[in-house]
């Protein structure tokens, strides 16, 4: 076992895949911490790209078209907005527009999400558009253990896979221990990051870490939290969460997205549609997400904005009435 | 590199191909049994099959909503072809794409486009990937004369050039875009001055001569192949019908006269003159050859007519790759 | 009164916003039916645009933060796209982000949904994911007396907003009758386009006409469906909807966009986490959505994914047990 | 047009106020003070100031992530900037924006942006408004080299052209973008000669040389008043300081001989030897002027620390105008 960090186990995922196969190659706004994989694969491997993210983006769907695998690395999903007709038209589509004839291997990632007081354009947490676009599979990972499990299953999945790192979890020095052996988390499958039985709190990304503050704080209190880590936005892994769901008979979901049309909505839909699931349910499901704002620069009230521990106790409270 | 006489014989058989193809394509939408729009290529038909007679099998292209003629020009089959305009479960994809759709990853046909100025980054990356793959092989982007004022045309020429991709820009410049003339939306009459903007030789030729075309092609895919990088290349044509033919065809907005004037210039009697001239052809053998055509897109039809309809619930496959 | 299509209502809007104001001015990508405006308003008020959306998609924006009020119509959304980075990181927090210094009002209208055998590209809904992207109103009117009064509110709204009209009814022949003195619609106001107390159906743009018809249908078997139409999804009326909800206790909701984070999740979430709507529910919501799927060329394949009058029939069945 | 003495030491005076401002703004930031991230505008100030002195208060520009300078050099107020800045509620954006989205539409400051390439259509938009309020207004868009390959250049510039918009188009050619150098990701060395594409005139400019770039940008200003359409205008220019100033300062990217060179051009020095030389100064004149402007900073600074911090709460209003 080593720890590594976030960052620390994407690197080992990509190093492992591109040794694995040599169609993996990058394609980047800036090198960034990929700089450490030229000396190993060369600059034809690790590319850097003017800032014409509608280009390079559509270069590495036409690449992954001819053969290649890329993992295309714009930086800050919101700059990628530039390259939204290659993602929604292209990327999402032609798989499917094509009759399946042709298979467009890729990775798309893209940090996302706030904290840094970095202001609207540079924190935001637009999963719910991408999740709204069929055609692509989305990865939201919230721990460096899943991080290089699941890109090293995004590489070598067969079909453009979206892949959202959350700026701060990028960005963070705390390390998890991994494997030394070589292993993959599987696309799709959600994980209970704690179990419990009096309330389930599905959580997306960096917020897992606020929900299972939440739960360790509540635990002293007598209440009995399980978290459930979806991973995976698309596809979805309802089985899990409507089975936790029903286990606990009640539900907080938190994202950080704006609140409406989140992927908490979704889940929201998920769950209460779903007769089962409906009839287990003892209090109505509460959704902890960003209010439908751009995200403010100050951090006062960027912090206001962003769901945090304490409005993740605070939906806890109100779903156990 | 000269064209042998097969060959020249070959490019004709291609253009009118195209040309029937289209034709009974927009008589069998109005008669209701192509649903959808669909762009003809007629008029146009020496830009693709210049280019493409310089190109292997192996090279890619990447085309437009107006992608028919490319498709034939790269050697798809004109059967699979109809049946996907009919929607039916044996064309290209399977009736999930139309005319705007096809696509024949077989012979390096990377798809038409909905999307205007789409095709151009698809194609850098088709190129990307030959350039890396080290075979020689290059990618050509055809697109029109309104899709070189997409932000999509700029980043590609510049990404292009700085990696010297094997990659050749077809302009198809028509002077319409839909309802736009080109002098009510573009800055430049001559697109092709515009490969100053990132380094790369930059050539306009008539689009409706066929032998021009191929020339300026082949030297652009010598150079490509060479690793001397990308080549932005400008055909003057002119599209002969509507912008799309629908099943309520809007009027033409473009100047009667204007109109008049394309037939003029017509890209086949061009070269059929040419061909007779140089006694590669007879008035006959050509005829005959028409005649062939004809036939074949007869063929076309009637398979596609025979074509099973896919059942609605395929609506639901190939949208993951296994 | 007269009798107007969709179109004419909107042309109607158009001309009377125009003599009224100004400032108005359209940006368009190709003229279409704005031609009739010249003759009044010159070419100058009704321009024409190169293809490039993002260029003008910006003007538009940088315009009405200099004093004008325009109407951007690049023509489908599938095709603007590739001005969604305007979209997303100026038209919709460059008013919050400059702290409300500056107002930005404009209409980017664009038309919407399937049915015409364009294939994916040609064929979407996207509304979901400007739900999720805060900043912007968003209006889909299923009529012609809601397009023209809405259209008139969204050109005096002092915000940008955006307003997508179905591709189908923007095409119909099919007319209204219109008061024939002066009118407007709220922005923010549902409107229950049929009352009934057994089931309530919420229906968006297009899909109202399909709601309609299966209350015809299901009102001669004895069920009596409410059908409430949102008109604005931002700002959506809430109230209104869990009104609905709490009368009849059972909900339906049609929504062409692909089904996951689709406005239907959002309004079951938001119907299901209101404890007193919650209460009242006799059955789990249920959601009539596209399939996730790029929506196909091919008739027989497109008309099984976009919701029709059966589908909605199928769905008042299921939540009436 | 020549400049009146009073103008010239105007022009001194803002060129210090922005280096002094970002220096002392980097200060703040590293002490804590200052939250995010700060993008110098140090090396380039002679730009902004050369520019915006050929515009009048009613002119509109938009800005770039280096927005402080442009800003300045319109006539924002430095207290109100600081404030922004410390993400108060008194700032120009009452904190919601921060150093990246600083604006003053009050003195035609149209924001500054985080999305490179992304005001050159803005500002298109600014100028169509200028256009057609009939005013003579003009309107400006900076932005860096790097922005010159997004698509936003590309459409803007065509379509200012078409349209014959009052609009100059400034490029900052500092040869980096970020982490990545214009050698290796600009396909052209002088900007200045994608204005071909769009038919319009394109210069460059020595952009470490306000005079150079006054005469450039009053030439323009002059040209797009009188109705004859846009201009391009590349500054040759470099960067001194890191792209951006964060808690945890990267490694610089580019050659440490490379750095050393830009201050051996300094903007300031150079122009104050000009002012000296023509006696239109002396050094006391100019250290006087340093003073005063060392003492505004300390005052803007002053008032961003004992200006009230938002309300959590704030962060709900100004989504929607009333
Ligand atoms: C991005 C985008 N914008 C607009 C459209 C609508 N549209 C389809 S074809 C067309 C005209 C294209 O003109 P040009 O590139 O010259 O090709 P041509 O039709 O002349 O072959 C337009 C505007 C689109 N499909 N995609
Ligand atoms: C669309 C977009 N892509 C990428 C980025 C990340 N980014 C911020 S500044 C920058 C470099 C900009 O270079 P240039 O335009 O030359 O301006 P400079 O920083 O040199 O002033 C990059 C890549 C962004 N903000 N927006
Ligand atoms: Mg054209
Ligand atoms: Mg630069």
């Amino acid at each position: 076992m080593r720890e590594v960090t976030y960052v620390e186990a994407l690197m080992e995922a990509f190093t492992e895949e591109m040794r694995r196969d040599d169609k993996v190659f990058h394609l980047c706004g800036n090198h960034g911490p990929l700089a450490a994989l030229i000396p190993e694969f060369g600059e034809e491997r690790v590319r850097a790209c003017p800032i014409s993210e509608e280009a390079y983006v559509g270069a590495g769907i036409g690449a992954a078209g001819s053969g290649f695998r890329p993992i295309i690395s714009p930086g800050m999903m919101t700059f990628a907005f530039t390259a939204m007709d290659q993602i929604v038209n292209q990327m999402a589509k032609i798989h499917y527009m094509f009759g399946g004839q042709a298979a467009f291997p890729l990775v798309f990632r893209a940090s996302t999400g706030g904290g840094r007081s970095a202001a609207a354009q540079h924190s935001q947490s637009p999963h719910p558009m991408f999740m709204n676009l069929a055609g692509l599979k989305l990865i939201m990972p919230s721990t460096p253990y899943d991080a290089k499990g699941l890109m090293k299953s995004a590489i070598r999945d067969n079909n453009p896979v979206v892949f959202f790192e959350d700026q701060i979890l990028a960005a963070s020095p705390t390390k998890q221990e991994i494997p030394d052996e070589e292993y993959t988390v599987p696309i799709g499958v959600a994980d209970v990051k704690r179990h419990g039985s009096d309330v389930t709190v599905i959580a997306i990304s960096k917020m897992v870490s606020q929900a299972l503050a939440a739960a360790e704080e509540l635990a002293g209190q007598g209440i009995d939290v399980e978290v459930v880590d979806p991973r995976t936005l698309v596809p979805m892994d309802v089985p899990a969460l409507r089975a936790s769901v029903q286990k606990t008979g009640r539900v907080v979901i938190v994202d950080e997205a704006c609140l409406t049309c989140s992927a908490a909505a979704e889940i929201s839909a998920l769950i209460t549609e779903d007769p089962a699931t409906f009839r287990a349910l003892k209090a109505p499901p509460k959704r902890v997400c960003s209010p439908d704002v751009p995200i403010p620069y100050s951090p006062i009230m960027e912090q206001f904005c962003l769901p945090d521990k304490d409005n993740v106790i605070q939906g806890i409270r109100e779903v156990l009435g | 590199m000269a064209l042998e006489p097969g060959q020249l014989l070959d490019m004709y058989r291609t253009m009118v191909t195209i040309r029937t193809f289209d034709r009974r394509a927009a008589d069998e939408l109005h008669a209701g049994n192509i649903p959808g729009a669909v762009h003809s290529y007629i008029g146009q038909e020496a830009v693709a099959v210049g280019v493409c007679s310089a190109l292997r099998r192996e090279d890619r292209i990447t085309s437009t909503h107006r992608g028919h003629g490319h498709t034939i020009a790269k050697g798809a089959d004109i059967k699979f072809m109809m049946a996907e305009l009919f929607g039916r479960s044996n064309g290209y994809c399977h009736g999930k794409g139309g005319s705007m759709h096809i696509a024949d990853f077989s012979v390096g046909m990377l798809g038409a486009n909905g999307i205007v100025g789409a095709g151009l980054p698809l194609a850098t990356g088709a190129a990307l990937a030959a350039q890396m793959e080290g075979g020689g092989g290059v990618a050509v982007s055809f697109f029109g004369d309104g899709a070189s004022n997409e932000g999509s045309f700029h980043g590609s020429l510049n990404l292009a050039s700085i990696w010297k991709l094997p990659v050749l820009y077809v302009c198809e410049n028509n002077r319409w875009a839909s309802g736009n003339s080109a002098a009510a939306t573009q800055s430049v009459e001559d697109i092709s001055v515009r490969a100053v903007s990132y380094n790369l030789p930059g050539v306009t030729v008539d689009g409706t001569d066929v032998l021009a075309v191929y020339e300026a092609a082949e030297q652009a895919v010598r150079r490509a192949r060479n690793g001397e990088g990308p080549t932005l290349v400008e055909c003057k044509t002119y599209r002969w019908r509507l912008h799309a033919e629908q099943r309520n065809d809007p009027p033409d907005p473009r100047p009667q006269e204007e109109i008049d004037l394309g037939p003029q210039h017509d890209p086949i009697a061009t070269f059929a003159g040419h061909l007779t001239q140089q006694g590669v052809a007879t008035e006959e053998s050509l005829k005959q050859i028409d005649g062939e055509v004809a036939a074949a897109v007869d063929e076309a039809i009637d398979f596609a007519k025979a074509s099973p309809f896919p059942k609605p619930e395929d609506a639901l496959t190939d949208v993951f790759a296994p």
